[in-house]
């Protein structure tokens, strides 16, 4: 069921189904965190173009809910896509081949960062307009009910999207025609450099229970946690239910971007370092997975080998080619 | 199959331009399930105009959807199901709507094939109106479909006939590319020949509305009736005037633009939409610069004069370009 | 405070407040009625150009409302916008005029029925896009709040506009900055041809509060209950307690616009006559104006008195001049 | 007071087109109460690009004012607010975001005035950014001005110097109508002359960057420099470009782009813009008529690509008229 490959199972004992997941789970998250440090420092280095928003911090998210879904199922992403995108079941090397606008790469190098989008895993798409998958994302829920393929899609966003008026026109209209679509809310706290309560009036649950969608919340840094909200939420849609809204509540330990490196005039340094101390998504995963009896070599030995396939991928990346000049008017129109 | 009302040989009957549209819509959803319709008040209602009347008893509520009142949501929602195994055609009711719809438009719909790196395809249609003198003022009025004109990725199609708008239509519903269909309200009630038998007409190819040798008058949607009206009143004074109709603005079929201006050497461009970096802009520029040592004046451009529409009908009459404009303009051009 | 002239009073004996208030609005109620009766007749004798959409049957929304504001309070209306207009004070004569396409109505003939606007009534126009003046409403509360002038901004639609996401946003910003705004759904049960509930999924009032407003329902067919309800709402605004949502629920007698006559498809007639003879709110405020002791007769004369009004008003309109043609480049820019 | 750079005697400093920006606002601000900033992080941030970087220490959070992510919300707010007694200027972080509100700028914002008899009045100023080359792929590189163009009741301002840029935008806050000004995005950090005393430079009066005897090139924006440094490559070639900057595209100085093509009878016209159906085909319309009898070959137009604009640099710098392009198109329309 799940689009992540169960990995060689570091622990000698038959495990359990739970375990496997927590494994697994991990092992995507760090594939996650392991990549994206490698695009902070290709960006460092100067060798990546543009910028890139890194989703550190926020990887249970992605992970636990994507371990919900098929491969068929759908996910739009955003600016903030490479963990959506990875945890649904992309490639590290074509990843980044894109973001350094590689032949190679996911979207031949025309989408880059901001713009990853892969059907074979059924990713829509990553979307740089906040809000503006919103629709996508209920337009594949639409189709799926229409063609009844069972499939359901997650509609990714941040908190800031809460600003855009065509999500609440689009979960109005998944509502009234119970579409199998689940609006996945990352709250990061922050829309770039402002704090969300002062962008966000009233409460965001009840927003979307006034549109008629079921609504909670959910710890973001715990990916058993999401994964349990969102399988519930994910085999309702899948049962013709209809839509439901999920709040997760998480942090970015990075700046909004790359290039974002001061600040302090917005967030303090204590408050990162508590989240990062405290609430660091694969730590939380960790440790419950010790307590499970995985030995402490395991995730050493894990790390070892995600750091080895982000090392084979990022140099494939580098070494792959760009596009020929003349593919600049190519793929306009289909 | 003719590819122009004037090559049917035996037009069997006679249709409105909103008939045409239905038989359109009703002969592409019966060939194809994928295709449906959206938008305010078209199932029961047929839609404000009335042109759906009758769709939703063949093809049921599921395929002749009716909406809330949120043109970017459910437009956004037709670029997503366009891109997961539907082909939805969006009914926007006033063209003056299309301003919420432009970023689903522009940066989703133009942009996903592409963005994709040619993976995903969006074989959508929006249909909206375009066409003022209905007395509707400034916001029910506009003919804008030069914004999506401007924006690579999309397709424009506006028909100008009965004929016309069922063939196009049904390229449109049946192409991989988000493509807008702006209809003329007014034009509606329009009667003209349309055969019995299936047909479509590619996008991208002009037709000579009337053939001519002394002045070329390019006219589009509700404005080549304008310019046929002003080619007949030419006649009198021994004036041959050539009406072409491009049909489609992108893609854009250049070479019959500037065949026929190097042949007549006076062109004048006329469309409904505001005429200052408009519609015509492009036509003008295309003709001079493709046709510039044909020319024996400068490309007289009409359009929507640059105010916004007013409601009282002698202010708003004189908003339009009319026959006699076009009419007068063309005389001065040949010194007449 | 009201913005409506005190008619001469048709009770003898000395009244209460509370009667005064009765007999103005329904006064005020009863030009509404007798206006767009006219207006349906110029139409089916094709004295109009274009359409006009009636709010007969709605006339204690608008009237009940605007009893509640000031001369200098602002207001935005809709397509359905005579009531609202009428009631925050425009003359008659000057709202034909302006229908007709003639140069002494509101806007010099270039609105036409759905764009009367007035600043000297505090009338920041009519809007044809549905959800259109939601911003402006909120822009005005947002000035009124700087300049500190004390007004407050009522910004009426119908429940059709639930569908335009613009509404949640400036809702949103509108409940963050506190301003003294207070967004009037009036549900006359239909958008266009579609029953609401067809368009609208979830809980209108719970929608408000998710995003922090406070919400509530009122009877619109009952003039004294939507004032009651506006002027608390008002007088919350007024005080800086902020902006606030009030649900009118009503009924439109006529079609959506006066060309729509034949309407069994989408209502029954039988549901038309249920609430024209059971819920017309010139009869429920008669009703009770009775009760307090007004006679018959009074009510014969006000009509009569209005009457005179319309046919005056309607009168001019007919007889003034169209603009002259030059006039039509003018007013684009100021 | 100098209208344009060239004519000031004693530039004594040099600021960046950002910080021009930031004075205008600032110098506004403080000479009217009524004027102030909303957008996205434009308070403690300084917006993305840092541009107002400051302003919120002045003039505290109530004139420099954080909102939500809802550009059609603020936007529509700003209209109401104009209309009641402030002067907001909006501050949309990248021009591909207009599409959100093209609704709120087109239906209301241009319409108010004259839908009202011109009772009520929109002064409001919605700054935003264009141009792509910055690796911000499809969605944050856009030059959608030409979509604004088209509509009457608005006002549209493309600087292209820190001293263009802080004279105009004092005068579209001083304006009584809506007003969209547009800054390239990779300008901010060009520097220029500006003076220290005060100034304003009215809207419609474009600017000769540039005299020159052979060949006029029309440059907006980010391409008055690509004009002015292929200029330069022209004069190798003993060529002697004169170079004009419309500065507004509405109102458009069209006699000062009509004389100069007169002179030259060769132009060239290059805007950031896709070059189908937006601003070069204004310009060259307007120009290829008024100077019909003097030019001799078409007007060369040049714009973006009309392509998505591509992440992958090679591409991307494939799709934006360069210095290069354009010394070349000059040659090639010289014979030479
Ligand atoms: C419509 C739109 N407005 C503004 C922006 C600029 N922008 C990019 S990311 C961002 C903040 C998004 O915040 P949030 O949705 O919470 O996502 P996060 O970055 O926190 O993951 C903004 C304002 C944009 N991309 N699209
Ligand atoms: C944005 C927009 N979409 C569609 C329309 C066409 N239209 C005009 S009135 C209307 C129905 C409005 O319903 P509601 O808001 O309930 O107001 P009512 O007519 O019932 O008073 C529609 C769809 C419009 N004017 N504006
Ligand atoms: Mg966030
Ligand atoms: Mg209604």
């Amino acid at each position: 069921m799940s689009t992540v490959a169960v990995p060689h199972s570091p622990v000698p004992n038959s495990q359990s189904p739970e375990l496997e997941r927590g494994l697994r789970m991990y092992r995507r998250m760090l594939m996650i965190r392991l990549f994206e440090e490698q695009v902070n420092d290709l960006y460092t280095r100067a060798l990546m173009p543009g910028l890139a928003h890194l989703y550190i911090g926020e990887e249970a998210v992605a992970v636990g809910v994507c371990e919900a879904l098929t491969r068929e199922d759908y996910i739009t992403s955003t600016h903030r896509g490479h963990g959506h995108c990875i945890a649904k079941g992309a490639a590290l090397d074509r990843m980044f081949a894109e973001l350094l606008g590689k032949e190679a790469g996911y979207c031949k190098g025309k989408g880059g960062s901001m713009h990853i989008a892969d059907p074979d895993t059924g990713n829509l798409g990553a979307n740089a307009i906040v809000g503006g998958s919103a629709g996508i994302a209920t337009g594949a829920a639409f189709a799926a009910k229409r063609l009844g393929n069972g499939r359901v899609c997650v509609c990714f966003f941040g908190e800031g999207a809460l600003g855009q008026g065509v999500l609440y026109e689009v979960m109005n209209m998944a509502a009234l025609w119970k579409l199998p679509v689940i609006y996945l809310c990352e709250n990061n706290l922050y829309n770039e450099y402002t704090h969300y309560s002062d962008t966000t009036a009233g409460d965001i649950l009840t927003r979307a229970r006034g549109f008629g969608l079921p609504a909670e919340s959910v710890d973001g840094q715990d990916a058993r946690a999401v994964y349990a909200a969102a399988k519930q939420a994910v085999d309702h849609a899948r049962q013709g239910a209809g839509p439901a809204f999920l709040l997760a509540n998480t942090y970015r330990f990075h700046g909004h971007h790359v290039g974002d490196v001061s600040r302090d005039y917005y967030r303090s340094k204590q408050e990162e370092q508590r989240w990062k101390a405290e609430r660091d998504p694969l730590k939380v995963l960790e440790d419950w997975l010790a307590e499970q009896g995985v030995p402490p070599a395991n995730f050493d030995s894990m790390r070892a080998e995600v750091q080895t396939e982000v090392d084979q991928a990022v140099q494939f990346a580098i070494a792959a080619p760009y596009p020929a000049a003349d593919k600049v008017d190519q793929d306009v129109y289909a | 199959m003719p590819e122009t009302a004037s090559m049917i040989k035996e037009a069997t009957r006679e249709i409105t331009l909103g008939e045409a549209v239905r038989e359109a819509l009703a002969e592409e959803m019966r060939r194809d399930p994928r295709v449906l319709v959206m938008g305010e008040d078209v199932a029961e209602a047929g839609t404000a105009f009335k042109v759906l009347n009758g769709l939703v008893n063949e093809f049921g509520p599921e395929r002749v959807l009716d909406t809330p009142i949120s043109e970017a949501g459910f437009t956004g929602i037709a670029v997503g199901a366009a891109m997961t195994g539907l082909r939805p055609v969006v009914d926007i009711m006033f063209g003056d709507f299309i301003g919420l719809t432009m970023d689903q438009m522009v940066n989703q719909a133009a942009k996903v094939h592409y963005m994709s790196g040619g993976k995903w395809k969006v074989p959508m249609v929006m249909r909206a109106t375009l066409g003022a003198t209905r007395r509707s003022a400034a916001q029910h009025s506009q003919s804008l479909h030069a914004w999506m004109c401007h924006v690579p990725g999309l397709k424009v199609v506006l028909p100008s006939t009965p004929y016309d708008a069922k063939g196009l239509l049904k390229s449109a519903i049946r192409d991989d590319n988000p493509v807008v269909f702006f209809e003329d309200k007014m034009m509606f009630r329009m009667k003209g020949p349309v055969p019995t038998e299936e047909y479509t007409i590619p996008l991208g190819a002009a037709d000579i509305k009337r053939a001519g040798d002394d002045i070329t008058i390019v006219a589009t949607s509700s404005m080549v009736q304008v310019a046929l009206g002003a080619a007949k009143l030419l006649e009198e004074y021994e004036i041959s005037a050539e009406v072409i109709d491009p049909r489609t603005l992108w893609p854009l079929d250049e070479k019959t633009l500037i065949e026929s201006a190097r042949k007549t050497s006076r062109v004048i461009v006329v469309d409904e939409g505001y005429g200052r970096y408009g519609a015509t802009s492009e036509l003008a520029s295309v003709i001079a610069e493709g046709a510039f040592f044909d020319l024996e004046a400068p490309v007289k451009r009409m359009g929507a004069m640059h105010v916004p529409i007013p409601f009282s009908p002698p202010l708003e009459d004189a908003t339009v370009p009319t026959e006699k404009a076009v009419f007068e303009a063309a005389k001065a051009l040949l010194g007449k």
